[in-house]
């Protein structure tokens, strides 16, 4: 029941009295964006936003990490690898009318380079530095002509394309954030089918159709509202009443329940990530590599699996997922067989001194409870005669602890961010990440060097093959005990149409309809 | 009057200064980099070095203290290390559904709570008595997460009454002014709003009345017992008042004053201590916002954010010691 | 005659009465101006005023609960107000007192036994087996028995109880026993029996009282000589046959006409004095009587009367008597 | 007539039972007050759980049997099992111990460093009294569950670390608690009367003010167990509390809250847990108050 | 004296709280009746059933856990035990208004001395205006003594001294003209000057308005001063009754005797104070007998198996004791009235 006084204020938007419905989408999840500009954070869930508001210059296939036109109808890449060439789709329109070309991409990569961590900290994970590092890939970027975008590079850079394609790296009105500087994150312009309209901190996100959306027909929907509920559990309430229609983080638990349910559909993410339990090398008794094969056999992957991700997951034996492109099918990985573990361990010379096992203390998608999990493992640990003593701190500090190498055992995983097997191998498993992501200290000759020539390599057969010798090597020498690849899950009411996630995590949702 | 609240007002700040430094240790306490967390687990280790730099993070905490109080004396509660956005307008959003909600259970804790120790204290060992009391009791009991989920399950999922979560129904949001959203609403008009609003508030709020609406009746109850003994008590019934009277006016007046004090304190708790219903309600409310810092590490938003809630729990008590005067004619602050 | 075994000159107490929470002192209560008297060995000082005029503060100082602001106390030859804190410990082994509430007096957690070994405990007298026997021996003297010592304050009566506070002054055998107000919580004939004991006491064992009250009736039985307070003050100090056969003061006068008389056919003529006592955190100027004074004078608003004695023994502040050619 | 007050009168009051302490007077007003006898009933049946664990209880608390997860209650499993397939009965009965040992450990940890601090502030008085006072306003103003946090914070997630931070926030509920009573207690006539037969301070404190304090701290304890028990509960379900696979309740209802409309048994027995001790607590402490402290006030 | 009329008569009364230590009869069978105009004195020492008799009357006995168990007591021909509340309320403060010990708790700290006499007035009168009542009030404070009444109207009770206090309590329980006045206890907390002046009040309202007074004291210098009769308590019952002259000097029941003699007289020193031995007996310790029988240096054998009667001795004056169970009949001529 509107109210009719509301006519007086002359908002134009003003919901009640109109006669065609909208569609509105809510789109439930777990946590609020940080911010909206897209190179400013790297958090999932600014991305869940940005990505519908802004657009790269090549995208992601719809449900895989393959290469499409985006802003760029195409590019072409020099022999040496050291410079790319984009020809960008004519005629497109940001937010703020202004107009989408050469200049605006050149303003934008400007913006990025002359960054520093604290203001786009993507940037140099993905593009080695900024402007005048010396690890910085790119050299230069220049406009040829009003529609063509030429990258320099200092060296080549195998996934560059890849990371072009990463949600970060949306392109935005030079006007907007030249006039809105820091605040731009409050009020972003991108060409996105959809554009901001508010946001209420902690609470929702709201955008609309953007009406000059350069690609006919789409967006389908008229406004999308990203609305938190950090519970789990209170999210699939809201969407079972129909408060919501699209809810992410669906515990595994819920799957059965939910695809029994007529009103709702079950959505499942793409896997694109890692869950492991990393074995400090440096720390005794995985110092060992007999130690950390029994491990290995100790753990009864599948078991775990059924139980804590629902069966929604596959289980792992390389440290990346098989969607992505070098993955060795032919490692035999190993089986659950705490016989042999035993036997393995005594051959190892084990002392049966109690490990610390550290567990997560957040559900992450690729460990929706790392508690629980530890505790499954505690078991068939003990069941081959190793203690362990499960530990937790809270994420920030297990992080920091963790990266120390304080830990004997710990749990965590990896979502890929540009779907390329350098973004696991190299940043999980290489000595130069030592410190940083490469919390088990793993160090091995072999594999760095196959790595580092894969960085270089542009052609992509003769890289996977590099890639499918390393983990040949890493599964042999088990710094890990890679756990499952899972499948994140997401549901939806039933009425939602064409909704695809995304194995990134930030999904477009141009084409979503309801029924 | 007005001289006993500036003279309050000042003693607040030793209060205050205390707060900040214990507060300011404790949190440089915890380990953990803010700036890994910013940065993510896909940081590289420059960037992360980089960040502690510009950050200040680098100086020595004393320094970083002092420039904490120096720009807090300016009045400025510093920048979101994670948002880049000012706590204070950030802050009020959150502090606002913090507000309105723990205001709305303490009126209901305290509506509900009074009557129910009137009447039991009024009709002493009666059934009612003895019924309020238990509930009372079990109320303060229980834990309230617990409860919270186990009314969502049974008034949002079985019954299918009410929203389980959230402030206001995300098909017809409400435009945020004061972001009281009641507020909100009627400068609005939007009555239609108001009244989602209202379903919104009802199972957060209730949960969160629970305890205190359970020690209130309890202290109302005993402090009405006490009251109702007293000769002044019997020297209006001598009159021959009317019970009613004799319990709402004669007894009330005077049996109110040392459940304001539970009421001051329980509302305290109830700004800074409703993290969890704010978790499991799905409320962008200041406990959680604070909360969420900790786990982000972010400094200048949990320094602030403590240090404002403990203002308003100052505050209140004050307003508290306020009420006393008015009530109270023998209490007289010069 | 023997010298007095206390002498209390100029004995003053101010509190200062402390305002807002930064404690203030805005002004001062005096609870006891100047005040100035001596007790003989073996006999009773009876002092009487109306509520709140510093009969118990005049007590206290005398055993040093309370701190003098001013004044002098001499004590046995020694003066008290010279010890140090320590040394008034040890000397309050001869002082003791009997207070007012014998419920509020008695630790409600300690058993009679353990009340009444307490000051022998700490004054360091005898070993266990003697302190019980001394205890057991003051029990009978008050009237209780030995199998009383096991039990708790609140197992007894009001009179009992006042008997177990006097039976704890006499454990150290005092010299001299300040008794505030012993009898006032106490029903008419449980009074007699607590009288009747202090008397017998003070017989058998040389005792010195100080017995401060309020009721006249109790004060004349007990008392040797009596001292009229009113408002901080010694208004009065006499005989007790002399004052209440002949008051000076027109307080004391007042007061005495004031009390009802258990007999029926008794007529007097009443002296009703108007208005309440006035606040002694603001007492009138001069003598602080004027404001109820039936025979007020103009000089009585301005000059405090001085204590002197216009009879033998009798003291009186007044000015009709100090300044008699003004009358 | 009466020479001395006769003796034989006196056994006309006191004919109730012998030498009747006030710690057995106010046992027996404890034990006319059903409602607190129901609660110690309660107290002492988690006690005994707590104690006799593992006699009761045919499973550990780990026996996990993944293949028997998420059972609605049966004559095998009365609480059903969880998501390990453990059984949840077992657990329960385990984690009374848990429990138990938070609500006490902390509240004595409380009482004692607030009895020390409160002591001091109250007797001592003075510049002592401003410090000790402020820094318990200090302590008060802060959000109280947030403080808990923060310390578990800097500790790190672990029983014990929750225990210390329910330990510390109660801190200064018992010291100004305390701190107050010696002040009204210094006042009462009987510090006064041992004054005056001589008594030292320092005996005068330990014999009279602090044995006399006790009792609204016994009170105020028994409550405080109550709360100290649902806090850990709430640490316990941040997941700041005991860590796994301890069967402690708040962690319980925490790791099964995911379940509640597929195994909503899982949720509702640890609540109700929760819910009977501190329903327990709560009753026995009222009892104490009405028995030792009738005048006392929360 | 005896010829005026009874205003009120309690017969039988039985007054017994149900506590956890068992039942308390604290007013167990008491007879007295009030007679117009009269100041009828209650003695007794403490907890012998003085206030409970009062409260009675007044039916505002603590209930729970108190309650009247038996007897009649009679107003205007009505039994009051028997009357709804609501009838009730119509008497209180009406017909039977009472005032209390102390002055000091007795007022509501937080209403204007104004507002409660006010109240006080528009109970009972409801049709009245505001101003009346206001007016009424401030009479009535005149009556009572009360100085700048204008003004004292306005402030609120803790302003006010003690013995002013009592004389709001006064002026507030007249307020409405009742027949009978309860005073329990009224100057017990206020200085001997004071008391002279608010007894003083009393004697002359009593004169003026022809209000009966019942007067509840445990000093028998009170009853002595203002009393006309006078009962005796003792452990809940009445053991003397008489007019104030023969009370004194000639009472009868060992108690009373023992009473008068245990108090010290402030006109001559007494060498020695006669003591009642032992103590008051905490009421429901003792059920069967004199009451008093424990405690009686002439106690016999039949006083602690069966409890007197109330016998009358002479036509105005009635006693509880076995001693004087034969002298009932023959002293009847040998009555000695005074008037
Ligand atoms: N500790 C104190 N601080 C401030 N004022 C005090 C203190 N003790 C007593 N007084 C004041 O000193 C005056 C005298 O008090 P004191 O107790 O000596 O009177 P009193 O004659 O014993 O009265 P009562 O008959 O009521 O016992 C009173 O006005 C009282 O208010
Ligand atoms: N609320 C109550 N609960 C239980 N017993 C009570 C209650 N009120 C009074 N009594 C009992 O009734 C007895 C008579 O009490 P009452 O107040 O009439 O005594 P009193 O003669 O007025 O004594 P006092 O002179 O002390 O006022 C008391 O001894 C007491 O034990
Ligand atoms: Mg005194
Ligand atoms: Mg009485």
């Amino acid at each position: 029941a509107c109210s009719s006084d509301s006519k007086d204020d002359g908002k134009d938007e003003s919901t009640g009295g109109k006669e065609k419905k909208e569609k509105t989408l809510i789109f439930g999840r777990g946590g609020d964006s940080v911010s909206l500009d897209p190179i400013a954070v790297t958090d999932g869930e600014s991305y869940k936003v940005t990505q519908n508001l802004f657009e790269t210059l090549i995208n992601f296939g719809e449900q895989d990490t393959t290469l499409k036109p985006g802003l760029a109808k195409s590019w072409k890449a020099a022999k040496d690898g050291l410079s790319y060439t984009f020809e960008l789709q004519e005629g497109i329109k940001f937010h703020d009318g202004t107009d989408f070309n050469a200049e605006a991409v050149v303003k934008n990569f400007e913006r990025w380079m002359s960054g520093n961590a604290e203001t786009r900290p993507y940037f140099a994970s993905m593009f080695g530095g900024f402007n005048g590092d010396k690890a910085a890939v790119i050299k230069s970027v220049v406009a040829d002509g009003d529609y063509k975008v030429v990258i320099t590079l200092n060296r080549p850079q195998a996934p560059f394309l890849k990371n072009l394609a990463m949600v970060p790296f949306g392109i935005a009105s030079p006007t907007a954030f030249e006039k809105d500087g820091k605040k731009f994150g409050d009020n972003p312009v991108g060409t996105g089918p959809f554009k901001f309209v508010s946001w209420k901190r902690n609470d929702s996100v709201t955008i609309e159709k953007f009406a000059n959306y350069w690609q006919d027909g789409l967006p389908k929907l008229d406004k999308i509202v990203f609305k938190t509920y950090p519970e789990n559990s209170a999210r699939l309430n809201a969407l079972i009443k129909g408060e919501i229609d699209l809810a992410d983080g669906i515990n595994p638990s819920d799957a059965t329940s939910i695809e029994d349910n007529a009103d709702l559909q079950l959505f499942k993410r793409p896997s694109m990530n890692v869950g492991y339990l990393g074995l400090t090398v440096t720390r005794p008794p995985f110092d060992n590599v007999k130690v950390r094969q029994a491990v290995n056999y100790a753990i009864d992957k599948q078991a775990i699996i059924d139980a804590f991700f629902e069966g929604q997951a596959e289980v792992a034996k390389n440290p990346m997922p098989p969607v992505i492109s070098g993955y060795n099918e032919d490692v035999k990985g190993y089986d659950y067989d705490p016989a042999k573990a035993k036997a393995l361990l005594k051959e190892a010379g084990y002392d049966g001194k109690e490990i610390e096992l550290w567990a997560m203390p957040v559900p992450r998608p690729y460990m929706p409870d790392g508690q629980k999990v530890a505790e499954a493992i505690q078991k068939n640990l003990a069941d081959v005669g190793m203690k362990a003593k499960i530990v937790s701190y809270e994420w920030a500090t297990y992080l920091e602890k963790a990266e120390k190498g304080e830990a004997d055992a710990f749990l965590l995983g990896w979502t890929g961010d540009n779907g390329d097997a350098d973004n696991f191998l190299y940043t999980l498993l290489d000595e130069s990440n030592i410190g940083s992501n490469n919390y088990t200290f793993f160090k091995n000759a072999e594999t760095h060097e196959l790595m580092l020539k894969a960085q270089t390599e542009v052609n992509e057969a003769k890289r996977n093959k590099l890639y499918k010798k390393a983990q040949e090597i890493l599964s042999e020498e088990a710094p890990w005990v890679p756990l499952a690849h899972s499948t994140p899950l997401l549901a939806g009411r039933a009425d939602v149409l064409n909704f695809w996630p995304h194995p990134t995590g930030s999904d477009k949702l141009d084409k979503v309809d309801f029924k | 009057m007005l001289h006993y609240i500036g003279k309050r007002l000042l003693q607040l700040i030793p209060v205050l200064l205390g707060m900040t430094f214990i507060v300011f240790m404790i949190i440089r306490a915890i380990p953990g980099d803010p700036a890994q967390v910013i940065l993510g687990q896909q940081a590289t280790k420059e960037s992360v070095a980089s960040l502690r730099a510009s950050l200040g993070l680098d100086n020595p905490w004393y320094i970083q203290y002092f420039d904490y109080l120096g720009s807090l004396f300016t009045g400025d509660l510093g920048e979101s290390m994670r948002t880049k956005v000012a706590v204070s307008s950030e802050l009020w959003p959150y502090l606002a559904a913090t507000l309105e909600l723990a205001l709305c259970a303490m009126i209901l804790a305290v509506i509900i709570g009074v009557n129910a120790g009137i009447i039991s204290a009024w009709f002493q060992n009666s059934w009612f008595d003895y019924l309020a009391m238990i509930i009372a009791l079990v109320g303060v009991s229980m834990p309230i997460f617990w409860l919270g989920l186990m009314g969502q399950w049974v008034f949002g999922i079985q019954l299918d009454l009410l929203p389980t979560s959230g402030r206001d129904d995300a098909r017809n949001p409400v435009d945020p002014v004061t972001y009281l959203y009641v507020v909100d609403t009627i400068i609005h008009g939007r009555f239609d709003q108001l009244w989602e609003v209202f379903k919104h508030l009802i199972l957060p709020a209730t949960a969160l009345a629970t305890i205190p609406m359970a020690i209130i009746a309890r202290m109302t109850r005993s402090s009405m017992l006490e009251v109702m003994r007293s000769d002044y008590v019997r020297t209006a019934r001598a009159k021959g008042q009317k019970m009613f009277w004799v319990v709402y006016k004669h007894a009330l007046k005077n049996a109110i004053i040392p459940v304001l004090t539970i009421i001051g304190l329980q509302m305290g708790l109830l700004l800074g201590g409703a993290i969890l219903t704010e978790t499991i309600f799905s409320w962008p409310g200041i406990g959680r916002y604070i909360y969420e810092a900790i786990g982000f590490r972010d400094y200048p938003v949990i320094q602030s954010g403590i240090l404002v809630v403990a203002f308003i729990f100052v505050m209140i008590n004050l307003i508290v010691d306020i009420l006393y005067s008015l009530i109270d004619p023998r209490i007289k602050y010069d | 005659m023997t010298e007095p075994l206390l002498k209390v000159k100029g004995l003053k107490k101010y509190f200062p009465i402390h305002r807002g929470m930064l404690g203030k002192v805005s002004g001062q209560v005096k609870a006891v101006d100047d005040v100035s008297f001596y007790v003989n060995k073996g006999e009773t000082l009876g002092i009487v005023g109306e509520s709140g005029c510093g009969k118990s503060t005049t007590g206290r100082m005398l055993m040093r609960l309370l701190e003098p602001t001013e004044g002098s106390i001499e004590f046995d030859g020694k003066l008290l107000s010279d010890l140090s804190k320590e040394e008034m410990r040890k000397a309050r082994r001869e002082i003791q007192m009997v207070f007012q509430d014998p419920y509020a007096s008695l630790n409600p957690r300690h058993s009679i036994g353990k009340i009444l070994e307490e000051p022998l405990i700490v004054h360091g007298i005898g070993d266990a087996r003697e302190r019980k026997k001394k205890v057991i021996e003051f029990l009978e003297i008050v009237g209780l028995s030995s199998y009383h010592a096991k039990r708790y304050p609140h197992q007894f009566s009001g009179g009992q109880r006042q008997r177990i506070g006097i039976a704890r002054a006499l454990m150290t055998n005092p010299k001299l026993i300040i008794a505030d107000e012993p009898v006032s919580a106490l029903d008419v004939s449980i009074q007699a029996q607590v009288l009747n004991l202090m008397q017998d006491l003070q017989k058998e064992l040389k005792l010195t009282y100080i017995f401060i009250a309020h009721d006249l009736g109790v004060v004349r039985h007990i008392s040797d000589r009596v001292g009229v307070m009113y408002l901080g003050k010694m208004v009065e100090l006499a005989d007790s046959e002399s004052l209440y056969s002949n008051p000076l003061h027109p307080y004391s006068k007042a007061l005495l006409s004031a009390v009802p008389v258990p007999d029926p056919n008794f007529t007097r003529e009443q002296i009703l004095i108007k208005g309440d006592i006035p606040s002694p955190s603001n007492p009138p100027t001069g003598c602080t009587f004027h404001t109820r004074c039936p025979f007020k004078m103009e000089i009585c608003t301005k000059v405090v009367p001085v204590l002197t004695e216009v009879e033998k023994g009798h003291s009186v502040a007044c000015h009709l008597y100090n300044e008699q050619g003004q009358q | 007539m009466s020479e001395m007050a006769p003796n034989a009168t006196i056994d006309i009051v006191v004919q109730q039972d012998q030498s009747v302490g006030p710690w057995k007077e106010a046992w027996r007003s404890f034990k006319k007050s059903k409602a607190a006898l129901v609660g110690a009933g309660i107290v002492v049946f988690f006690v005994l759980l707590a104690i006799l664990g593992p006699w009761i209880t045919t499973e550990g608390i780990n026996d996990q049997v993944l293949k028997d997860r998420l059972q609605p209650p049966s004559a095998e499993h009365w609480f059903g099992t969880d998501d390990f397939g453990r059984d949840i009965f077992s657990r329960i009965v385990h984690g009374a111990r848990i429990s138990l040992m938070v609500g006490f450990v902390s509240v004595i940890g409380s009482v004692v460093v607030g009895s020390v601090l409160g002591i001091l502030a109250g007797y001592y008085g003075r510049w002592i009294d401003t410090i000790i006072s402020r820094i318990f306003d200090i302590m008060l103003a802060f959000p109280s569950m947030l403080l808990a946090i923060a310390v578990v914070s800097v500790l790190g997630p672990s029983l014990q670390n929750a225990l210390i931070a329910i330990a510390i926030i109660n801190v200064p509920n018992f010291g100004r608690l305390i701190r107050s009573k010696v002040l009204s207690i210094k006042q009462e006539e009987y510090i006064a009367s041992a004054k005056a037969i001589g008594m030292k301070d320092t005996r005068i404190l330990f014999s009279h003010i602090l044995p006399n304090s006790m009792t609204p701290v016994m009170v105020q304890g028994t409550l405080a167990i109550a709360t100290a028990i649902i806090e850990a509960a709430a640490l316990g379900f941040l997941g700041l509390g005991a860590q796994a696979p301890a069967p402690e309740w708040g962690k319980m209802l925490a790791d099964a809250r995911i379940y509640l409309i597929n195994a909503p048994w899982t949720m509702i027995f640890p609540g109700l847990a929760i819910m009977l001790t501190v329903l327990g607590f709560n009753l026995m402490g009222d009892g104490l108050r009405d028995a030792l402290d009738p005048k006392m006030k929360s | 004296m005896s010829d005026r009329k009874e205003l009120l008569q309690v017969r039988g009364l039985q007054t017994t709280f149900f506590t956890d230590d068992g039942e308390i009869p604290a007013v167990d069978n008491v007879d007295f009746s009030v007679r117009e105009g009269e100041i009828l004195g209650i003695v007794g020492e403490s907890g012998c059933g003085k206030s409970v008799s009062a409260l009675s009357i007044m039916g505002l006995v603590p209930s729970p856990p108190g309650k009247i168990t038996g007897g009649q007591i009679i107003f205007d021909g009505k039994d009051l035990t028997k009357l709804s509340q609501k009838e009730m309320r119509k008497v209180r403060g009406n017909d039977v208004a009472m005032i209390f010990q102390e002055p000091m708790t007795s007022l509501n700290p937080l209403f204007t001395i104004g507002n409660q006499l006010m109240e006080a007035v528009l109970i009972h009168h409801k049709d009245w205006s505001k101003k009346q009542a206001r007016n009424r009030a401030v009479e009535m404070m005149q009556l009572v003594g009360l100085p700048r009444a204008e003004e004292l109207i306005k402030e609120y009770p803790h302003q006010l001294s003690g013995g002013m206090r009592q004389r709001v309590m006064i002026a507030m329980a007249l307020v409405c003209d009742p027949k009978v006045l309860i005073a329990d206890e009224p100057t017990t907390a206020l200085d001997v000057t004071i008391q002279a002046q608010i007894l003083q009040l009393m004697k002359e309202l009593n004169k003026r308005l022809n209000t009966a007074v019942i007067m509840i004291t445990h000093d028998l210098g009170v009853v002595a001063e203002t009393c006309e009769r006078v009962i005796v308590m003792y452990g809940g019952q009445v053991v003397e009754e008489g007019p104030v002259q023969l009370i004194f000097n000639d009472p009868q029941h060992p108690y009373t005797k023992g009473l008068i003699q245990s108090v010290p007289d402030m006109r001559f020193k007494k060498q020695r104070l006669y003591s009642i031995p032992g103590s008051v007996p905490k009421p429901g310790s003792i059920r069967t007998g004199c009451r008093f029988a424990a405690r009686c240096e002439f106690v016999l054998d039949q006083c602690s198996v069966t409890n007197p009667d109330l016998y009358q001795t002479s036509p105005v004056h009635n006693t509880r004791c076995f001693l004087y169970e034969e002298k009932e009949v023959s002293l009847i001529d040998r009555a000695v009235v005074e008037s």
